[in-house]
């Protein structure tokens, strides 16, 4: 097993249980039922001996999460990540197989795109429905799933690469993860459904990821751990603790709600702080007008963040701990990532 | 220890007697009584100011004596490394607008005023800027001919502003008027450390004897008389006139002195 | 003391906010005790652990995970910033009556601020300062949501913009620490990405930013916070940069445009001074040219100029928590704080401006008409000042959060004070200076006079005397008469005007109507999230054609 | 020869799922395609894979043939398309597979290749349940085929993985095909 999927997969098993314990869900039973699926999935795909076991594995899951909810039709739950595992698969005959440079380059697109199409990013979004129960919508391949999904992905594959093919997909990711940075922290700010909100920022998030991966240096691959783990022990969270309010649409200014989303918005001392700080390690290493460019779209996270905030409500009790716990787990990581970068060998 | 007392009686005394408070009394007091002379038209004794100092006549003092102790007249006890035309300049400008603060009286045209005290600033501190020395003495000494030109601008600009500063415009504030020949305190105390700053910035600096003391009052009388002439025509003229002076010609003449200032520090780069 | 002693400032703090917490959600109202100890604390541990030694002490801790090591560092820079922010925050934790959720964020602040100072390396002092930053908008956001706060947006940019800064310098450099970091790695642009992140974190900007518009609050607690926590971190990095660049700037004309920008910054803050409704407004701008007049000096790059700035911003400090505990009245005590913002002779604010203005004509090159600027600006905060004397005093706030006669007890101090400019020079800001600036071994003068290149200012023996002489004469003197009224400005505001213009031609621009179906958003956000096959399908394409390339 | 041949039959099998919308076409496609792939992973990996692949590609359709849209419905209305995607397809995966590509194996890349981009065309396309998890099915049979590419030559336990995944896959969601 990866050491960077094992961080992960402790990190979803956490959230799956803070799900449970604090979270809003109405039947804690059959969300730790579904997760439990999930997790068990997630940890066959960080075992896999090859990506293409771990393909299976994913597939599988797929059609699992596909068969929950029919609100959309299960073709069309199917399609995305079908299409995506599809992808990925071809990529890996084309890798594979000797012949011509070029055929290893689409290898890298197939990869790249397939990693994309699974988590549901740009331009390959899911279809999303915000009255979806959270283990059947996309943010479930976003917040859940896709972490370790992507983590084995990018780190498996980078081994098949040659240095041409890798340099390649290192650039494609990096294209990626700006366009999801931007394109995420613009719509988040003003899209006018707030679960949408919630599901750009999350794909802002993974912009941010994707660019983490394209940089071909350690930093890179710590700030695209970090990033991860953001998005599982915090984002995800937080978002759960919002679908109440998010239902009745309502929205409150309290103090509470802006340190929210000052963790969303990766403001120090919370982790995304030190993701970006790792980031800018990276970029700088590689091509340092980069990091211009990540600083820039870095600041568009701010308006999405006060507006997720407010999409909190008002916790109390139970909620409130939690949150006190996300926001405590946060700081921590944000702090001192130092024994988690270990752990994952980055 | 006992420098440091004998540098304190050193300065209490330049501040209390010469060049400051006695002095500036005595040079005020005859220029004032001039000025309500020349700008009433008659001869009976004008009103001599409150004896209770107000807050407005404190602070005005206090500056005056702190400007005046800058100058390099002669004979001063202050030692002439000890000066700084900054401090003259700076603590000359508190005394214009003291009255507004501490008096609650308003000014007639207090942009204009201001204008023109930002052009005597200039007038006074942009020939420092070439030397790059801050001593007052120094800047007067300096007689490069290629400072020349500055030098004379920043002096014409000086006297230029000079009737506006001591309030000797016909703009004059709600006080003066309801005073009527009454002595202005404030402007008394005024004199001296304006007229002299322009005798130290722009004459070189006097030897401590006799000659010296003739040389820097007289010319310090010089530019007082200068200012009760250009104050008399500035009465004479009218507010219009004043008016015109200060928004249509000061703005063109500082814009000049401080482009041949940037230019003299080019060139003598 | 042990070397770990050095958690103290920034440990005490952070555990006073927690206990306040914990306390305050237990629902016992500790909040003012408990963090104005802990402030005071701070302050004290700071001056026993600098005072005794006076030399550089370190703590090393190991890394953190992002390249940075958990190192903390107290030397005479730290020790001047350090005490810049704990005393005034102190003080106003101290008088201030406020909520414990307020005062568990205002000590939260504090104690990330220290650490910001303390922190031995660029990017240790970013992630500090970012929290501070955060802490703070959160306090001002607790007090009243409401009221204007600083662009959280511009505090984020600031503070990643040193991050930035900071892993550029460990790329290129190989650390990021103060102590180590290669002069040859403080290029230009390095120095650039640094300056903005300091101007940002302070909001030294030409225009009126958050410095100023916190006081426009209803009320003041959080605002005297801000300033105390906040303000001062910016000018930490200008004077770090110095540090890193063995006591110099990369380009001489790096000094020019930092020094042109304080000139600017001081002169709007002064602008909008004199035009001020109330006196309330007027001492919003007290702070902002303050600043501009610090980063005047501080960039000239001599220690003289350095020096100046350094006391500039210890009379900042004092001023903010000053005008912090005001109240909204005509008094003594406000009048008091006019004389003290506007620097009358022989105020310590009289003597640094002083000090800074001739370090400008010193340094040469035409900077003295920097200077002349300076003198401009002082003269303008002159007339404002003047006539905030006779203004009404403002919209009214909170007794509980004032304290008048600790307000007058400090403008006091400060005007008092001039006679010990060279005492306070040469203990406080010198040692400073020649920490950063090996050339500052040449500030001559001693504990009672400050001597620059072409002249001496005999602090004591010049300015004590004029002490007495005035305090006497304002004895002898009758009170002044003022009565509260509004006043037009000296000068009018032109430059707002035309820029609410220019911003209602900005409001009103429209994309033409035949464009507006390929610039509509929310088309275009349906569109991408449809999870049509044919995006992908043609996105897929244009990638493997890209590649292809 | 063995391997070319299969190679063609599990395009023919994909052809069908492309080009059946009911669930008797499509529960013959996924057997064929899993005969096709089964012969080429006899070939490569030996019995024990081909039985494998086998044994799950039929309990799939087996699964499919019980529920579905009713009927064949191989080609309906509009599905010319379609047609002329599978043709395609095979144009142009074999010049891929046995021109572009070089080696050992031109079968097996053939096979793997079309079955993959068809059954990712189909997918995209499918408006029923049915159809989008035989495609599935199919897929990780091909996607079990597709590690015999490896390097590391595999052991049978990935296309046991496949097969099981792809009964999993109609076996999890067989009742819900009706209603999509």
């Amino acid at each position: 097993m990866q050491p960077e999927a094992a961080v992960l997969l402790v990190g979803a098993a956490g959230s799956l249980v803070f799900a449970v314990v604090f979270g809003p869900a109405r039947q804690p039973g059959i969300l730790l039922l579904r997760g439990g699926v999930g997790l068990v999935a997630m940890a066959l795909i960080a075992v896999a001996p090859d990506l293409d076991t771990a393909l299976l594995v994913v597939l599988a899951l797929a059609v699992l999460q596909g068969a929950i909810e029919l609100n959309r039709g299960l073709a069309v739950r199917l399609r995305a990540p079908v299409f995506a595992i599809s992808l990925v698969a071809l990529a890996l005959v084309l890798d594979r197989a000797s012949g011509p440079a070029v055929l290893h380059r689409f290898a890298a697109v197939g990869i790249a795109a397939g990693l994309a199409a699974i988590v549901g990013l740009l331009p390959f979004m899911h279809e999303f429905d915000p009255a979806e129960a959270v283990s059947a919508s996309p943010i479930g391949w976003m917040a859940f799933a896709g972490p370790i999904v992507a983590a084995v992905l990018v780190l498996d594959s980078r081994r098949l690469f040659t240095p041409d093919t890798d340099a390649v997909f290192a650039a494609i990711l990096i294209g990626l993860g700006l366009l999801n940075a931007l394109w995420g922290s613009v719509s988040a700010w003003v899209t006018e459904d707030g679960t949408a909100a919630w599901r750009y920022a999350f794909m802002s998030d993974w912009g941010l990821v994707l660019c983490g991966f394209g940089l071909t240096v350690a930093d890179g691959q710590s700030a695209a751990l970090l990033m991860l783990l953001s998005i599982v022990v915090c984002r995800l969270p937080l978002y759960l603790m919002s679908r109440p309010a998010l239902r009745e649409k309502t929205t409150t200014d309290r103090p509470v709600n802006l340190v929210v989303a000052a963790v969303l918005s990766g403001s120090a001392p919370f982790v995304g702080f030190a993701a970006r700080v790792l980031l800018f390690r990276g970029a700088t290493e590689l091509f340092w007008p980069l990091g211009l460019v990540l600083a820039v779209s870095m600041l568009l996270w701010l308006p999405g963040s006060l507006r997720l905030g407010r999409t909190l409500g008002q916790p109390r009790g139970r909620q409130l701990v939690g949150i006190a716990i996300v926001l405590a787990v946060n700081t921590a990581l944000g702090l001192y990532p130092l024994p988690v970068l270990s752990l994952a060998g980055t | 220890m006992s420098q440091l007392l004998g540098a304190l009686a050193t300065q209490t005394l330049a501040l209390i007697v010469y060049p400051g408070l006695v002095a500036m009394l005595l040079f005020g007091g005859v220029a004032e009584i001039a000025w309500v002379r020349i700008a009433t038209g008659g001869w009976t004794w004008p009103e001599r100011p409150r004896r209770r100092p107000t807050p407005v006549v404190a602070t005005v003092a206090i500056c005056g004596m702190l400007a005046a102790v800058q100058l390099a007249a002669p004979n001063s006890p202050m030692p002439p490394e000890d000066r700084s035309v900054v401090i003259a300049a700076v603590a000359l400008a508190f005394t214009t607008w003291t009255a507004l603060a501490l008096g609650g009286e308003f000014f007639a045209e207090p942009g204009l005023l201001l204008l023109a005290q930002a052009s005597w600033l200039l007038a006074v501190l942009g020939p420092a800027v070439q030397p790059e020395s801050l001593r007052p003495q120094v800047l007067g000494n300096m007689l490069v001919p290629g400072l020349l030109a500055a030098k004379v601008a920043c002096g014409a600009l000086y006297v230029l502003c000079l009737p506006a500063l001591l309030g000797m415009w016909p703009m004059a504030s709600s006080s003066d008027r309801r005073a009527g020949l009454r002595l202005n305190a404030t402007r008394i105390l005024c004199w001296f450390p304006y007229c002299g700053l322009f005798t130290t910035l722009f004459v070189s600096p006097p030897s401590d004897d006799a000659s010296g003391w003739l040389r820097f009052f007289g010319i310090t009388a010089l530019v007082a008389a200068a200012m009760l002439g250009a104050g008399l025509l500035l009465q004479r003229r009218g507010a219009a006139f004043a008016h015109m002076v200060y928004s249509r010609v000061l703005p063109p003449v500082a814009a000049v002195v401080l482009l041949v200032v940037i230019v003299t520090s080019f060139v003598m780069r | 003391m042990p070397s770990s002693a050095l958690l103290l400032p920034i440990a005490l703090p952070l555990v006073a906010a927690g206990v306040i917490a914990a306390l305050g959600a237990a629902g016992l109202e500790v909040g003012r005790l408990v963090s104005a100890g802990a402030a005071w604390a701070a302050v004290a541990s700071i001056l026993a652990l600098w005072l005794p030694v006076r030399s550089t002490q370190e703590l090393i801790l190991g890394q953190m995970g992002f390249g940075s090591g958990f190192d903390l560092r107290l030397d005479a820079v730290g020790f001047a910033f350090g005490l810049m922010v704990s005393v005034p925050a102190a003080v106003v934790l101290t008088l201030q009556k406020r909520s414990w959720q307020e005062a568990a964020l205002a000590t939260l602040a504090l104690g990330a601020s220290m650490a910001a100072v303390e922190a031995g390396g660029v990017v240790l002092t970013a992630i500090a300062g970012g929290a501070a930053a955060t802490a703070v908008v959160l306090v001002l956001d607790t007090e009243d949501p409401r009221a204007r706060r600083p662009s959280w947006a511009m505090l984020l940019a600031g503070w990643l913009a040193l991050a930035w800064a900071g892993t550029i310098l460990q790329v290129r450099g190989g650390t990021a620490v103060y102590s180590a970091v290669p002069v040859s790695s403080i290029t230009w642009q390095v120095a650039s990405l640094l300056a903005v992140a300091a101007l940002l974190a302070s909001g030294l900007l030409p225009w009126r930013s958050w410095p100023s518009q916190v006081w426009s609050r209803p009320s003041l607690r959080a605002a005297g916070i801000a300033l105390a926590t906040l303000y001062p971190l910016g000018f930490y990095i200008l004077v770090r940069l110095y540090d890193m660049g063995d006591g110099r700037y990369p380009l001489p004309a790096f000094d020019g445009v930092l020094s042109v920008l304080g000139l600017a910054v001081a002169l709007v803050a002064a602008l909008r001074a004199q035009g001020a409704t109330t006196r309330r407004e007027f001492f919003g701008e007290v702070v902002p040219v303050f600043g501009g007049y610090a980063l005047m000096s501080l960039a000239l790059g001599t220690p003289l100029g350095l020096s100046a700035a350094l006391v500039a911003l210890a009379t900042t400090a004092a001023l903010a928590a000053a005008v912090a505990l005001l109240p909204d009245r005509a008094s003594i005590a406000s009048l008091a704080v006019v004389a003290a913002a506007v620097g009358i002779p022989p105020s310590l604010a009289f003597g640094s401006r002083v000090l800074g203005i001739e370090a400008t004509f010193e340094a040469g090159d035409f900077l003295g008409l920097i200077g002349l600027g300076g003198t401009l600006v002082w003269v303008l905060m002159m007339v404002a000042g003047a006539r905030a004397a006779g203004l009404p005093a403002g919209r009214g706030r909170p007794v509980a959060e004032t304290s008048p006669a600790v307000a007058l007890g400090i403008a006091v101090a400060t005007l008092v004070a001039g006679p010990a400019l060279a005492l306070f020079q040469a203990s406080f800001a010198n040692p400073a200076a020649a920490e950063v600036m090996p050339s500052a071994g040449s500030l001559g003068g001693s504990l009672q006079s400050v001597a620059t290149v072409s002249t001496v200012l005999p602090a004591v023996a010049l300015f004590v005397p004029l002490l007495i002489i005035g305090s006497a004469a304002y004895l002898a003197s009758g009170s002044s008469s003022q009565r509260a009224e509004a006043r037009p400005p000296v000068l009018a505001p032109v430059a707002p005007r035309a820029l609410a213009g220019w911003r209602e031609a900005v409001a009103a621009a429209r994309v033409p109507e035949q464009y507006r179906t390929i610039l509509n958003l929310r088309e275009l956000e349906a569109a991408a999230s449809g999870g049509r096959p044919v995006l992908w399908l043609a996105a897929l394409v244009a990638l493997a054609f890209a590649v292809t390339r | 020869m063995i391997e070319g041949a299969a190679a063609f039959v599990a395009w023919l099998g994909a052809s069908l799922v492309v080009l059946s919308d009911g669930r008797r076409g499509l529960s013959a496609g996924v057997a064929v395609a899993a005969v096709g792939l089964a012969g080429v992973a006899f070939e490569v990996s030996g019995p024990i894979a081909a039985a494998s692949l086998l044994a799950g590609g039929l309990c799939a359709a087996a699964l499919r043939w019980r529920s579905g849209p009713p009927g064949w419905k191989v080609m309906p209305p509009g599905s010319t398309g379609w047609l002329i995607l599978c043709i395609a397809s095979a144009i142009f995966g074999l010049w891929i597979a046995a021109a572009v590509m070089t080696g050992q194996g031109g079968g097996l890349r053939f096979a793997a290749l079309v079955t993959v981009v068809m059954m990712g065309a189909r997918i995209l396309s499918a408006r029923g349940g049915a159809a989008g998890l035989s495609a599935a099915a199919t897929v990780a049979l091909a996607i079990a085929l597709a590690g015999a590419l490896s390097p590391q030559a595999p052991g049978f336990e990935i296309y046991l993985a496949g097969a099981a995944v792809a009964v999993l896959i109609t076996f999890v969601a067989s009742e819900k095909t009706d209603a999509a």
